[in-house]
């Protein structure tokens, strides 16, 4: 590994990288950090915190209703970072960026303003076995509500989606088919063009879920073609508070408004009112300004250390190194699919040591991953597991942080079988 | 271009706006406004052999939008659709002769937006508004 | 006014308090900054941007779900701030908190959950002709999806509430009264307790909108006895992108969820799912972590410079002067009651200058105040006004600001009528 | 209190869970879930004069929350409800014997937790999750 590892590391100069991350010169219990939890929320560079800085030490205001200078450069300042969103997953307008606060509202503002609207007792959405809570029970709240059904695409033991099953899952009753485009679990990469197209086939529309995606791989809505993608600033280097959800633009012409309140409306009579032009028909009330400023400080980020594509394959390399040494842990077993289907995530049981207890020892040797079921217990309930362990990398992680991974669970394994 | 917004002309086609009322028979009337400041215009034409004969606005809002809309409709008379048709950004300002700052810009371009949307559409809007990337 | 101004602004300590404001030190148009545009959103001082940038830098992590020692700090730290925001409005219980993302949001969330669960054809939601239409529109939306009637307090010349009328709206017909504590358009505070035992007495819920009120009086959730209250942290002293529902305890267990996905549920199976206790039940998906800490931080920051009553008694002397003083502008017409009775808000016409020139002309001054209906139409159409400008003061204002103000003015008055 | 979790009792306890299983027609059973982590704890009581005769449970999660059920099992045989219902964190905390951080706390008295909502109902929870403010 360690002369790979040098060339790999050299590649997007991770170590120079790193520096741009304060947390991660951080020790916990005395040890230094190695930050393995990055599919629940990715760390923060300098340059999206100060980003964020300046604008509250130079600029803060309120946006679009001002007249005065700050409301005027907040403004601006606002509407770049949606224009840099636009353009990092190739819309053909900034007009299709939505602001939200995460995925799981992007997702909600679909299911209630174009559910509601379009959903009818008969008609089916299908989302798969292997979706995070986000793109699951938002359906479920909505398919109740309007009558319609909810199918499940299912997933094979290796992970992948059952392609076989879908031409029967996917009929003219579908009118919306959510999948998501990298498994926060099994970190299996679907072929989401060609699913896309599939459920236009049958005159479905397309959501597809990139929380994981869009932070790890280049994403090209026009070349997926997919009607709807939900996405966070927070796992892609950006704050929390800020997410987006893109559409294609005669769609977001046709839905309802979901929020409502100021700056979403043009009049408002007392009997009734009429809507702003989109997006901001769908943004309601102050929305989160220093945020959305920091999420585009995210993308200037992610671009100026080497880019999408960069970051992706530094990613399946590590990603390949991480299961192979993982292999040498008696009694761990991996789910989901072989380096080259996946994202840099990895998720394992260990036998007889409850996911909980080998995060707990992880911890104490610095090592933060996530345990429990990720927030998709369909996918866990498929594979017959109650709770795994999630190692997740990002590109600022080293080589070397898996051999330290490694290490941490074989102690787990000696506390546990010989104690 | 001046930097200080509030020249003489302007204030001056604000306060004596020029083709202001409404016209007998209208081929086209069309209104919009500007939901973030309220300011509103509606304009009215007669047109012949895609030529504009006679336009007349009414309104509220600003100096800005309403010189904008004054000026505007000084230019129009009597001119052919077809070189309306490329009318942007540029015509206006140089109309009104001052520097503008991206939100009262919405202001000036009101009534140019609004004459061409009731002419061509509303989608047909590519001035300042524009999906510019 | 001098010497009364050395006792007031030495009462708060305002010349250091300014200190803590960096964008206050800023120039735009080569002058110094005077900020009056409060109401639409206030500065923030380093307390409140340096907690943030400490949990980005130290312990960012995502809350909840994890085991390791930054995901429960982070926890630890958001939920701290849920107890400060409780607290603060002297709620029963930090399970009463919901964070959202502003106080418009807060109102939807009421609307959507509580209203589509509970309002019939028939029923009667009941408001104010002095409303944000952040406070209008979702019942206007909510009221069309139900089939119940939305009926407006009609407001007096003098920018009261219609007391006199409010018998007659207010019937067993009525669920919702749904009124705010200010006004952000006249100031106007109306009588809280009185309005919510009205509405109690006739069996309806009372909402209050907070957002003015809870960032410039002491609120007391308890003494009121609403059953909702909604504000925004970005008002006071807090970061864009967080903001609170306060509800009763009974209420929160009783209403069915609004947003779904990850942390409100408390297991998911193929067709249905189970909710998380409150408050937690309301918050799906990654939360704005770094913002509720930002809003504890500038609650904490409230407290430290003198609390809410020294705040509120501050700016009812600076309102007083300024409406003094602004009488010497020609042709400058006020419009809401007196002084005693709003907060520390003044809206005004000119005669003959749309509210856009003169706010662009104090600009050049260095001067930002708001210019429109600030999303209020319809207090405007009942008082016959198009638009005002809106100057809006918070406790880092100083008395010679209202100098400046009326100064500039009068230059205003001299371009239009003397060009 | 000792500052490493996994203390040889713990993993024995969890290992080989004491009063695990059912009882034969129960007066009460309770199931209750930690939302956050997914441990399962289902405890079975027969209970006589007010007085807990017989105690087990099921479930499955991790060391904390299985080792906290089986040594709660083994104290509670026996006991008057009484004495029980003046229970919270710290009877449990020293039957454990370990230091116990806020989030791993939630599975610790998860047990307690479900016996106290089994006998008392779910609102008669006043331990960890209580609003102290
Ligand atoms: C009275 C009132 N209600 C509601 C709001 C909406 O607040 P936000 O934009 O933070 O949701 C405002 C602020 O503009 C307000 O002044
Ligand atoms: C695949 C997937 N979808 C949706 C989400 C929800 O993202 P958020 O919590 O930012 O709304 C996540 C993150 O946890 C995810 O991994």
């Amino acid at each position: 590994m360690s002369e790979k590892r040098s060339e790999l590391v050299k590649q997007l100069n991770v170590e120079e990288i790193r520096r741009d991350f304060p947390v991660l010169s951080r020790k916990v219990h005395g040890v230094p950090l190695i930050y393995l939890d990055n599919a629940a929320t990715s760390q923060k560079p300098m340059a999206v915190i100060e980003a964020m800085n300046l604008f509250y030490q130079r600029e803060n205001s309120n946006v679009h209703r001002g007249i005065h200078t700050l409301s005027e450069e907040a403004t601006a300042d606002y509407e770049a970072a949606r224009k840099k969103i636009a353009r990092f997953i190739n819309a053909k307008s900034w007009r299709e960026i939505i602001y939200t606060r995460n995925a799981t509202e992007s997702i909600n503002l679909v299911a209630y303003s174009w559910g509601l609207a379009n959903l009818h007792p008969g008609d089916e959405v299908l989302i798969t076995e292997m979706e995070h809570h986000a793109n699951i029970v938002p359906w479920q709240l909505i398919a109740e509500r309007t009558g319609a059904t909810l199918r499940y695409v299912p997933i094979t033991l290796q992970g992948y989606l059952d392609l076989d099953k879908l031409n029967g899952l996917l009929t003219e009753k579908t009118k919306m088919f959510a999948f998501t485009a990298m498994s926060n679990v099994l970190g299996t990469i679907p072929p989401v063009k060609m699913l896309v197209e599939k459920a236009h086939a049958v005159g479905a529309l397309a959501l597809v879920d990139g929380a994981q995606a869009v932070s790890h791989m280049p994403v090209d809505v026009q070349a997926w073609n997919c009607d709807f993608l939900a996405f966070s600033a927070h796992k892609m280097c950006g704050p929390t508070g800020i997410g987006a959800l893109y559409a294609k633009r005669q769609l977001l012409e046709e839905m309802p408004p979901f929020l409502s309140g100021g700056d979403m409306i043009r009049s408002v009579w007392m009997d009734h009112a009429t809507w702003n032009d989109v997006p901001h028909k769908f943004e309601a009330g102050t929305p989160a300004i220093a945020e959305a400023i920091g999420f585009g400080a995210a993308i200037d980020y992610l671009q100026k250390i080497g880019g999408m594509e960069a970051i992706h394959r530094y990613e399946q390399e590590i990603i390949a190194a991480a299961m192979t040494a993982l292999q040498e842990v008696e009694g761990l077993r991996m789910i989901g699919p072989p380096p080259e289907d996946r994202g840099g995530l990895i998720s394992f049981a260990l036998d007889g040591i409850h996911p909980h207890d080998a995060a707990a020892i992880l911890d104490q040797d610095g090592i933060a991953v996530r345990a429990g079921h990720h927030c998709a217990q369909p996918s866990h309930d498929r594979l017959g597991i109650e709770a795994t362990d999630r190692a997740s990398f990002y590109f600022y992680n080293l080589p070397e942080e898996i051999d330290m991974l490694v290490r941490s669970l074989q102690r787990a394994q000696a506390i546990f079988h010989h104690p | 271009m001046n930097d200080d917004l509030y020249q003489a002309n302007i204030i001056d086609h604000y306060q004596h706006p020029r083709h202001y009322g409404h016209l007998e028979n209208p081929d086209i009337v069309y209104h919009d406004v500007n939901p973030n400041c309220g300011d509103e215009i509606t304009i009215e034409l007669k047109i012949e052999d895609d030529v504009i004969r006679e336009a007349s606005f009414t309104g509220h809002g600003c100096s800005i939008s309403q010189a904008s809309a004054s000026m505007m409709m000084e230019e129009i008379q009597g001119k052919p659709l077809a070189e309306l048709r490329g009318w942007g950004k540029e015509e206006i300002l140089d109309l009104l002769g001052v520097k503008i700052g991206p939100v009262r810009m919405k202001c000036a371009l009101l009534p140019l937006k609004t004459l061409k949307a009731g002419v061509w559409g509303p989608s047909n809007w590519d001035g300042e508004d524009a999906d510019d990337m």
